[in-house]
């Protein structure tokens, strides 16, 4: 596919995956709703909120830093989302899968909130380093147990590139990691928890105890950089799972299928839990998700 | 006494009317006490209202005169009648015009009664229908300042 | 280490007025070491309303509808504590007929219940999770309703009153308060146990945390499900026995632990409790009878001179009402000693230290600290 | 409860003494044993816990009454122990030794009465007010809606007619005893 | 009761010619001053942002008084505000909508006022209860505020004491509307009347060491 | 982190699949309570206008506004609600001695605009107007108390054998307890002839102060003791709290406070410039009006000499009054603090012939206060008869100490006070007494108490009965002849009674005693003068001064006035204390403007 048609392309998947990415946020919100015995909002609320924010007026300056963070937050996901072939096979929808690009996906995971992290530091609310604090020590234990299941696919596979770890699923849900390689698979799927900042881990944000955290300063158009950044992040990180472990998909709706079940496992627990503090969440991760996770690779290197 | 006409019938009882007005007029300049004299000249005015009216009857206008029922409270029924004297006071001028009426009432009853000409026993009746009126205004004019009390 | 050096480690943090986490309007300034709170103070005030101040310029009557208002979620305790203290010193006591002293009974187990309700929704709220409050509120809601068919009002009932109470129970009302409250509590109650009680996470995060020590018990004059946290069966209910409560079949509930777990366990059962009570005293309530005293004329009702003392378990601990009359038709003062004084101001400022940031909110929950109560 | 304040008879002079309720009495000391008082009765008799200290304001008198309420948690009675100090320049001794909790109630003593206790932490350190330039607002010399109409102005364009006042004048009431002014 | 005497009124006078709220199309009437000349444009952009906005109240969850009290029901399931919207924000600064539930003491308007300048333009305050009409219940006490609007704008007024929760939906169906027809222009209002109000929270703070604005 | 800990809360995901608790937002699905309490409603026509619910508010929400003309009865004002105060304690509601007031069920009330939320229940237009449910006023609770202290009376058996005084009167803690029920409301004020401070006096009476109270009634009274023992009371037909429950005993209170003081002069603080000094005033007639004004010209240094035809001041009250009621040692008390004030007194006096013309030029001024001393006639035949006496006559007799007879068995024909007093005097004097009443026994003019009175002590009373005639018996006795009547409405005023003809009863009695009234009598005047002050019905009218249609003659009393109260007669002389000053330039002439209403707080 010419390059240019690509970008095109891929701006149109980006814009799709931030309008999937908002509309799972208010169907969830919704399944929320229900389970806490209420109605809800409408489906579509999100992008209300999404407008609403853009037509608030920018009241704060809390210096360049602080500007450029939701810029980095939402490039993260977008960057993210641009490496990860959402729909193996249609080129359209492949975005810019390379060799290699899971190493670019796993430094885009972190860039994103690393950026946050140096934004929502110089924005000056004591909040915000405390939320920064516990989120980048709450990412890294999540990112071990990810890691390692990352390392197990790599090595079960061979390769670096998800078009090709995806390529190998094919043929049948017996052939998917998640069967394939279990081990990693838990690992990777307890650490979704984290990732996704559903409770229990959801301490990074947490309202009874320091008002949302990192954004807590961010208001108006910033904010909603922040919403396409989450948004976008989202859908990002359920792709990448789903061609990791699910085999990838074939078609949009098979991919729509598969990401919200992956989206839907971390609403599924994190309704009915309460948060873990940041130490108890760090001993969570390097608990039985590592050993998850170590034994998953070692379950490849002994099958090799 | 015999009737033969309306005519002759309503002048009986304009002259009627006269006699009663003379008779307050003479009254009224009798009494002595304060104000008494006139009260007695009102009623002597109002008897000439009455005449008028009856005038007006004889003229051919009957709208207004004596329709419906009249009520009777009978106060003056069985009180003494009093004869008029200079010391009169409001009690006396009360009774002796409500036994006035009632005696015209009396009348035009007897003369109904007598009278075999059912038009003219009409109008004697609503003659004395329009004097039992006159009497229940001084009748009520009683029961409100005498027998507040009572 | 020097003054400097700690001071340089050390992070100050309000928490409070404007903060989700805390209880009301108030805030906590705390010092952070880490994730550790070092020292912590409690700043209250922001409603502060003088609620003494304005009783002291009002007729009896008049201040009867303000009482209620101290404690915002719990109103009944103060009314029928105003109202007690008052005919103690007037003598109208002896003259408060029995229906009267049952509705009163009911209305404070039901205002407990609510409350209760409340409680046990913010414990894991404050953790973070929204199915249980969601639920807890719609269940106080039902009984803000039963309120609001008794007394005329959802929030502030206005109910309690010299000599009795203002209105009658209506008809059937033990029947609505069976189907529409008591057996809903029930069915949702062990749903609500799995959440919370059996909850992996609420147990990691409440066991052991928050621990207040036995021998504080008594010096600081700690009452309510905190002290009975701690395996002390102290409550007014029993110890000072008031209304109808001595003839009702009730133990109780205490625990061992003193954390956080411990309290909202004992609060878990004095739900259950509650629901129990309110049953007993809805079999036994007299169907006949006035339910008030005949009153002065209240604009110019006047109470001899006199002081006195009157307590009642509210949900959160010993409520007592200090009442100083002169022998005018107004008090002469008025002190009301809510349990949140001693457990938000003095207790909680004790337990600061070394606790972790995170628990902060939730251990505010546990003592149940009530802002308004505190400053009044 | 009549042991008790025999016990206290017997060591400590006591001004007047009432049995309001079977669970609670009240006694008088003077200012200077309220101390000495509080401390026996922590350490020799089950009356551990400060239930809550009070302050009542005799404006005529000039005095404030302190009111220590003591507490028997495990006999379930209480002892109110009460005593009156001279309004002007109101000081008392602390008791935030023997209670910790007692500072908080002489830290709102102090702002809302003005009493000072000598030695307590945190005297002079605003507790619920904050900017605070007036009298102690719960002293009775201060007029709360004096202060009210200085500070909170109210919506106007309410007027209110007195129906006393208002049928005495549209009916003419009059006085003959005395003059009109 | 005693004689009541008569209040002392505010320090100083809304300027001149400046209007409690100014209607859509007069001045500035949403803050966009750079927005595009051509008039049609302005006001159909307007409309379009006044609809986003109204459909998306954030309130901060901020209990200054009782009335916070019903608001957990309304933000709860028996009658989820979530529903219309609304939903409760933690920070001033992601929140459009302040509540103040009530009363509120001295010490509380001090920081209520600098939690509503942190929040970002155009915010709206709803006053609820009878305190914030005039005074409530504490009419006389020396710590409570009588009137709300002396202070800040209040947008709309929801009467009770307790409101309840479906007064208090109607209250914020209200406030949406005015939004949405863009009348709701009392943050508008204050910044216009900056030093009017700015007297008026002076004369009451007297320890006032807040910069004049806190953005 | 046992298993099922961790799958436990799990279940929780159960709630998702039933109905969600939220309340549809549709309008009415939850309507306040039954006795919610919402948003006022106000029952114009009931509400008086008492103003209790502004006064036991404690926000001070509630202002009383002009809404009507002001009526005795009714203030005219209404209250106006300001939502900006209210707490919704419906404590307004409880108070509400009329009734009137209530709350509705309705509780959304949503503005922009802080001003609005005020209106007049009632009469500003409100969608809630009439609605069916809210919070209501219940039988079983009160704050204000609607049961009088109870008064003590002599036993009916005991006192039909003595004149000693029927009513105990209140003791001191009685009084206060009575006192304390009062609302201040003033509606009485509005009510009482003379405008007495009756809130004022029983205020200071609650409050221990019986000398202030005192000092308050005599401000505008200068018989409190007679009233406090005799009147009509018309205060307390309108009585708020007497809407729904007893008035107040404002009587009994005043008769307490009057009763405990002997020496009135040293208790009463009289501080009036003395503007008469030098200035002559003749009263012609010692009855209420005529003490009235001797007292408070007297006290104004006026020289002031009344003049009475019978031994002893006191008019109507001193002859008319049974002294069960009304005993001497009362009036003396009364007399003594005229005497004290320096009010020459005159008695066994009749003014007659040109005597009204020597004083006219010799005083400054006259007041006749001789009131209503002829009695109506029966009017009915027989009436001559021996043994058909003159109620007045009697009472008067027995007043001054003569020798009254009535025989073993009376008839009093009518209904009013007199009627009742000739009934209750003649059951002392050992006589069986029936009263024999035109109407219906709730018409009777004569105070509800007095009947009550008067048929415990065995008096019978029969209604719609009217008397035809009397007869003499054979055996030396009267038979008294009456036909019963029907009550016929009327177009004016009460319903009438209507003789039902041919019934006719007897009744053999010894007296038959008349009271169907009286009239005044003017022959003692100079018939030009009488001519230019009376009517023929015997009635003054006087000015707005008091002053009649001859120059510098006053009148007042039941000479003026048609309700022929001693209240009456006494603010007949208070009006004739300022006119006369008025007359004579001390006091300016009234200027006749438009009352100012008196907004007495902007809050």
């Amino acid at each position: 596919m010419p390059l240019l048609p690509k970008i095109l392309w891929s701006l149109v998947g980006v814009l799709g995956a931030l309008a999937y990415g908002l509309a799972i946020g208010g169907i969830i919100r919704k399944v929320m709703a229900r389970i806490q015995g209420r109605i809800g909002p409408p489906v579509w609320q999100p992008y209300l909120d999404l407008g609403k924010n853009l037509s608030l007026r920018t009241a704060t300056h809390h210096g360049v830093m602080s500007f450029i963070a939701p810029i980095f937050r939402a490039g993260g996901g977008i960057g993210l989302y641009l490496l990860i072939p959402v729909v193996v096979g249609v080129p359209a929808l492949e975005n810019f899968s390379f060799s290699g690009d899971l190493l670019m996906a796993m430094y885009f995971m972190f860039f994103g909130s690393l950026g946050m992290a140096l934004g929502a530091a110089e924005a000056g609310h004591p909040h915000s380093p405390i939320g920064i604090s516990r989120g980048l020590s709450q990412m890294t234990a999540y990112e071990l147990p990810f890691a390692l299941a990352v390392v197990a696919l790599v090595a079960q596979t061979g390769s670096f590139s998800i078009h090709e770890i995806v390529a190998a699923q094919q043929g049948g849900w017996l052939h998917w990691n998640l069967i394939q390689n279990p081990l990693a698979a838990v690992a990777a799927f307890l650490a979704f928890l984290g990732m996704n900042m559903y409770a229990p881990f959801n301490i990074v944000g947490a309202p009874q105890e320091i008002p949302v955290g990192p954004p807590t300063e961010f208001n108006s158009q910033f904010l909603s950089l922040l919403m396409v950044g989450r948004a976008t992040f989202a859908v990002a990180k359920m792709v990448l799972y789903m061609d990791l472990f699910l085999g990838g998909a074939t078609s949009l709706p098979e991919a729509f299928v598969k990401t919200f079940l992956i989206y839907f496992w971390s609403v599924f627990v994190g309704a009915v839990f309460p948060r873990f503090r940041t130490e108890q969440a760090i001993r969570f991760f390097l608990g039985w998700p590592t050993v998850a996770g170590v034994a998953g690779v070692l379950l490849v290197m002994l099958n090799r | 006494m015999q009737f033969d006409s309306i005519e002759e019938i309503l002048d009986f009882a304009i002259g009627k009317e006269m006699e009663a007005h003379d008779m307050y007029m003479d009254i009224a300049g009798k009494v002595k006490r304060p104000g008494l004299e006139k009260t007695f000249l009102e009623l002597a005015q109002m008897e000439l209202g009455h005449k008028a009216r009856l005038e007006q009857v004889k003229a051919g206008d009957l709208s207004g005169f004596a329709a419906g029922e009249v009520q009777n409270l009978k106060i003056s029924d069985h009180l003494v009648d009093v004869k008029p004297h200079p010391n009169m006071d409001y009690q006396e001028a009360l009774l002796f015009a409500m036994k006035a009426e009632q005696r015209a009432h009396d009348l035009y009853v007897d003369l109904a009664r007598a009278t075999s000409d059912p038009g003219l026993r009409e109008l004697f009746k609503g003659l004395a229908k329009e004097e039992l009126k006159h009497k229940l205004f001084f009748e009520t004019e009683y029961d409100d300042v005498i027998l507040e009390g009572n | 280490m020097t003054t400097t050096e700690t001071l340089r480690r050390r992070v100050q943090l309000w928490f409070g007025p404007q903060h989700p986490g805390i209880t009301g309007n108030m805030s906590v300034q705390a010092w952070l070491e880490g994730d550790t709170l070092t020292q912590g103070i409690t700043h209250v005030g922001y409603l502060h309303r003088a609620f003494e101040k304005l009783m002291e310029r009002r007729k009896f009557i008049q201040s009867f509808p303000i009482v209620c208002r101290i404690c915002v979620p719990e109103p009944d305790t103060n009314e029928y504590l105003l109202a007690a203290a008052l005919e103690e010193l007037s003598g109208l006591d002896r003259e408060v007929p029995e229906k009267a002293l049952w509705i009163r009974t009911l209305v404070l187990e039901m205002s407990r219940l609510a409350a209760m309700l409340q409680v046990l929704g913010g414990h894991v709220g404050s953790m973070g999770l929204g199915v249980v409050p969601n639920w807890t509120y719609t269940l106080r809601d039902y009984v803000l309703d039963r309120f609001e068919e008794l007394t005329g009002a959802r929030v502030y009932h206005m109910y309690t009153v010299f000599g009795g109470v203002r209105r009658d129970l209506p008809e059937g009302f033990a029947e609505r308060m069976e189907t529409e409250v008591l057996a809903k509590i029930e069915a949702k109650l062990p749903v609500i146990d799995n959440a919370i009680f059996d909850s992996s996470v609420f147990r990691k995060r409440a066991i052991g945390v928050g621990v207040v020590p036995e021998e504080w018990a008594d010096e600081m004059g700690i009452s309510g499900p905190v002290v009975r946290a701690m395996g002390i069966p102290r409550d007014t209910r029993k110890d000072f026995p008031y209304l109808k409560y001595p003839e009702l079949d009730f133990e109780v509930v205490t625990t061992t632990g003193s954390d956080i777990y411990a309290r909202a366990w004992i609060r878990r059962q004095e739900i259950a409790q509650s629901v129990d009570l309110i049953r007993q005293i809805l079999r036994r309530m007299p169907t006949e009878g006035p339910y008030c005293a005949k009153l002065p004329n209240m604009l110019t009702w006047t109470i001899p001179p006199g002081q006195t003392y009157v307590r009642a378990e509210a949900s959160r601990g010993e409520m007592g009402y200090y009442v100083v009359t002169d022998g005018s038709d107004k008090m002469r003062r008025v002190h009301v000693r809510g349990p949140s004084y001693v457990h938000g101001v003095s207790l909680l400022e004790r337990l600061i230290p070394g606790t972790n940031i995170a628990d902060l909110s939730p251990l505010m929950v546990s003592l149940q600290t009530c802002p308004p109560e505190i400053e009044r | 409860m009549k042991t008790i304040i025999d016990d206290i008879r017997a060591r400590f002079s006591v001004e007047w003494e009432h049995e309001q309720r079977a669970d609670l009495a009240q006694i008088g000391v003077a200012p200077g044993t309220v101390v000495p008082l509080l401390t026996w009765m922590k350490l020799h008799t089950p009356f551990v816990q400060l239930n809550h200290l009070s302050v009542v304001d005799w404006l005529e008198d000039g005095e404030f009454q302190l009111t220590y309420l003591l507490t028997d948690p495990h006999g379930h009675r209480s002892l109110m122990v009460c005593t009156r100090i001279p309004r002007e320049e109101a000081t008392m001794e602390s008791v935030h030794e023997l209670w910790p909790q007692a500072v908080t109630y002489e830290q709102e003593i102090n702002e809302m009465f003005g009493i000072h206790f000598p030695g307590s932490p945190r005297q002079g350190v605003p507790f619920i007010l904050e900017g605070w330039d007036d009298l102690p607002p719960m002293r009775r010399d201060f007029d709360t809606v004096a202060y009210m109409h200085a500070h909170h102005p109210s919506r106007p364009g309410r007027e209110h007619v007195d129906p006393r006042v208002y049928v005495g004048k549209v009916f003419g009431e009059r006085g003959y005893l005395h003059d009109d002014d | 009761m005693e004689k009541r005497k008569l209040p002392v009124l505010p320090v100083a006078a809304p300027p001149e010619g400046s209007r409690p709220h100014a209607p859509l199309g007069e001045g500035c009437f949403l803050g966009e001053e750079e927005l595009p000349k051509a008039p049609a444009l302005k006001e159909a952009l307007a409309t379009i942002k006044n609809w986003f906005r109204a459909q998306s109240l954030w309130v901060m969850a901020y209990g200054t008084g009782c009335g916070a009290i019903e608001l957990r029901p309304l933000t709860t399931a028996r009658f989820d505000m979530e529903r219309f919207g609304m939903a409760m924000r933690p920070t001033p600064r992601q929140s459009n909508v302040l509540i103040v539930s009530g009363y509120l003491a001295t010490k509380s308007l001090k920081r209520v006022i600098r939690a509503y300048e942190q929040m970002p333009s155009p915010k709206w305050i709803v006053g609820l209860g009878s305190c914030t009409i005039n005074g409530g219940m504490y009419w006389d006490s020396y710590n409570t505020i009588n009137r709300l609007d002396l202070y800040l704008p209040v947008d709309v007024y929801i009467a009770g004491c307790m409101p309840r929760p479906e007064a208090l939906i109607e209250g914020f169906k209200y406030l949406m509307e005015r939004v949405k027809k863009g009348e709701a222009n009392g943050w508008h209002h204050y910044l216009e009347n900056l030093d009017w109000y700015k007297a008026n929270q002076k004369k009451l703070i007297t320890d006032w060491n807040l910069p004049d604005y806190n953005w | 982190m046992s298993l099922k800990n961790t799958l436990a809360p799990f279940s929780a995901w159960m709630q998702a699949f039933s109905k969600p608790f939220t309340v549809p937002d549709e309008p009415g699905v939850r309507p306040g309570a039954p006795r919610y309490r919402g948003w006022h409603i106000n029952d114009r026509e009931t509400c008086i206008g008492c103003g209790t619910c502004a006064e036991i508010c404690q926000n001070v929400a509630i202002d009383m506004v002009p809404v009507d003309e002001p009526t005795k009865g009714d203030s005219g004002l209404r209250p106006k609600v300001d939502y900006g105060r209210c707490c919704w304690c419906a404590l307004c509601v409880d108070v509400c001695p009329s009734g009137s007031l209530a709350m509705s069920n309705e509780y959304v009330w949503v503005d922009h605009d802080g001003d609005a939320f005020r209106y007049t229940p009632g009469v500003d237009e409100k969608p809630w107007d009439g609605a069916e449910l809210g919070w209501r006023k219940d039988e079983g609770f009160d704050i204000v108390d609607h049961e009088r202290v109870p008064m003590g009376h002599l036993d009916p058996e005991e006192r039909i054998h003595t004149w000693a005084e029927v009513v105990v009167g209140y003791t001191e803690e009685e009084a206060r307890r009575e006192a304390a029920r009062c609302v201040e409301c003033g509606l009485c004020v509005a009510a009482c002839p003379a405008h007495m401070h009756i809130p004022d006096y029983i205020a200071a009476i609650r409050d221990g102060d019986d000398v202030r109270a005192l000092n308050v009634i005599y401000d505008n009274n200068s018989m409190p003791e007679m009233c406090g023992k005799v009147c009509t009371r018309r205060c307390e037909s309108v009585c708020s709290i007497g809407v729904n429950g007893d008035p107040l005993a404002i009587r009994w209170l005043k008769r307490y406070v009057t009763e405990r003081f002997d020496d009135l002069k040293s208790v009463l603080d009289v501080d009036v410039e003395r503007v008469g000094e030098g200035r002559k005033i003749a009263v012609i007639g010692g009855g209420p009006s005529g003490i009235t004004v001797a007292y408070y010209l007297a006290i104004r240094g006026f020289e002031v000499t009344i003049h009475e035809a019978l031994p002893q001041l006191g008019g109507a009250t001193f002859f008319g009054i049974p002294k069960y009621r009304f005993p001497m040692p009362s009036l003396e008390k009364q007399i003594k603090l005229l005497e004290d004030a320096g009010v020459k007194i005159v008695t066994n006096h009749r003014v007659e012939g040109d005597e009204l013309r020597r004083m006219l030029e010799e005083n400054d001024a006259v007041f006749i206060g001789t009131g209503l001393m002829k009695p109506y006639r029966l009017g009915a035949e027989g009436e001559d008869l021996p043994g058909v006496v003159y109620a007045l006559d009697l009472l008067r007799d027995k007043n001054i100490g003569r020798e009254v007879e009535v025989g073993e068995r009376v008839v009093v024909v009518g209904g009013g006070n007199v009627a009742i007093d000739a009934a209750r005097v003649s059951r002392r004097l050992g006589a069986e007494v029936t009263i024999a009443y035109r109407r219906r026994i709730v018409d009777m003019p004569a105070d509800d108490e007095e009947i009550e009175d008067a048929e415990a002590e065995g008096v019978e009373i029969i209604p719609q009965a009217i008397p035809l005639r009397v007869e003499r018996t054979d055996d030396g006795r009267l038979d008294f002849v009456w036909g019963p009547a029907e009550m016929v409405p009327s177009d004016r005023g009460r319903p009438r009674p209507k003789l039902i003809e041919g019934v006719e009863h007897h009744m053999v009695v010894d007296r038959v005693i008349v009271a169907i009234g009286q009239s005044a009598d003017h022959s003692w005047m100079p018939p030009d003068i009488a001519e230019k002050v009376a009517d023929a019905k015997g009635w003054i009218t006087v000015d707005h001064n008091g002053m009649t249609g001859h120059r510098g003659i006053f009148a007042g009393g039941d000479l003026v006035n048609d309700t022929a109260d001693a209240i009456s007669a006494i603010a007949d002389g208070l009006r004739a204390v300022e006119g006369i000053q008025r007359f004579l330039g001390i006091l300016p002439e009234r200027e006749e403007t438009e009352p100012e209403i008196p907004v007495i707080t902007v809050r």
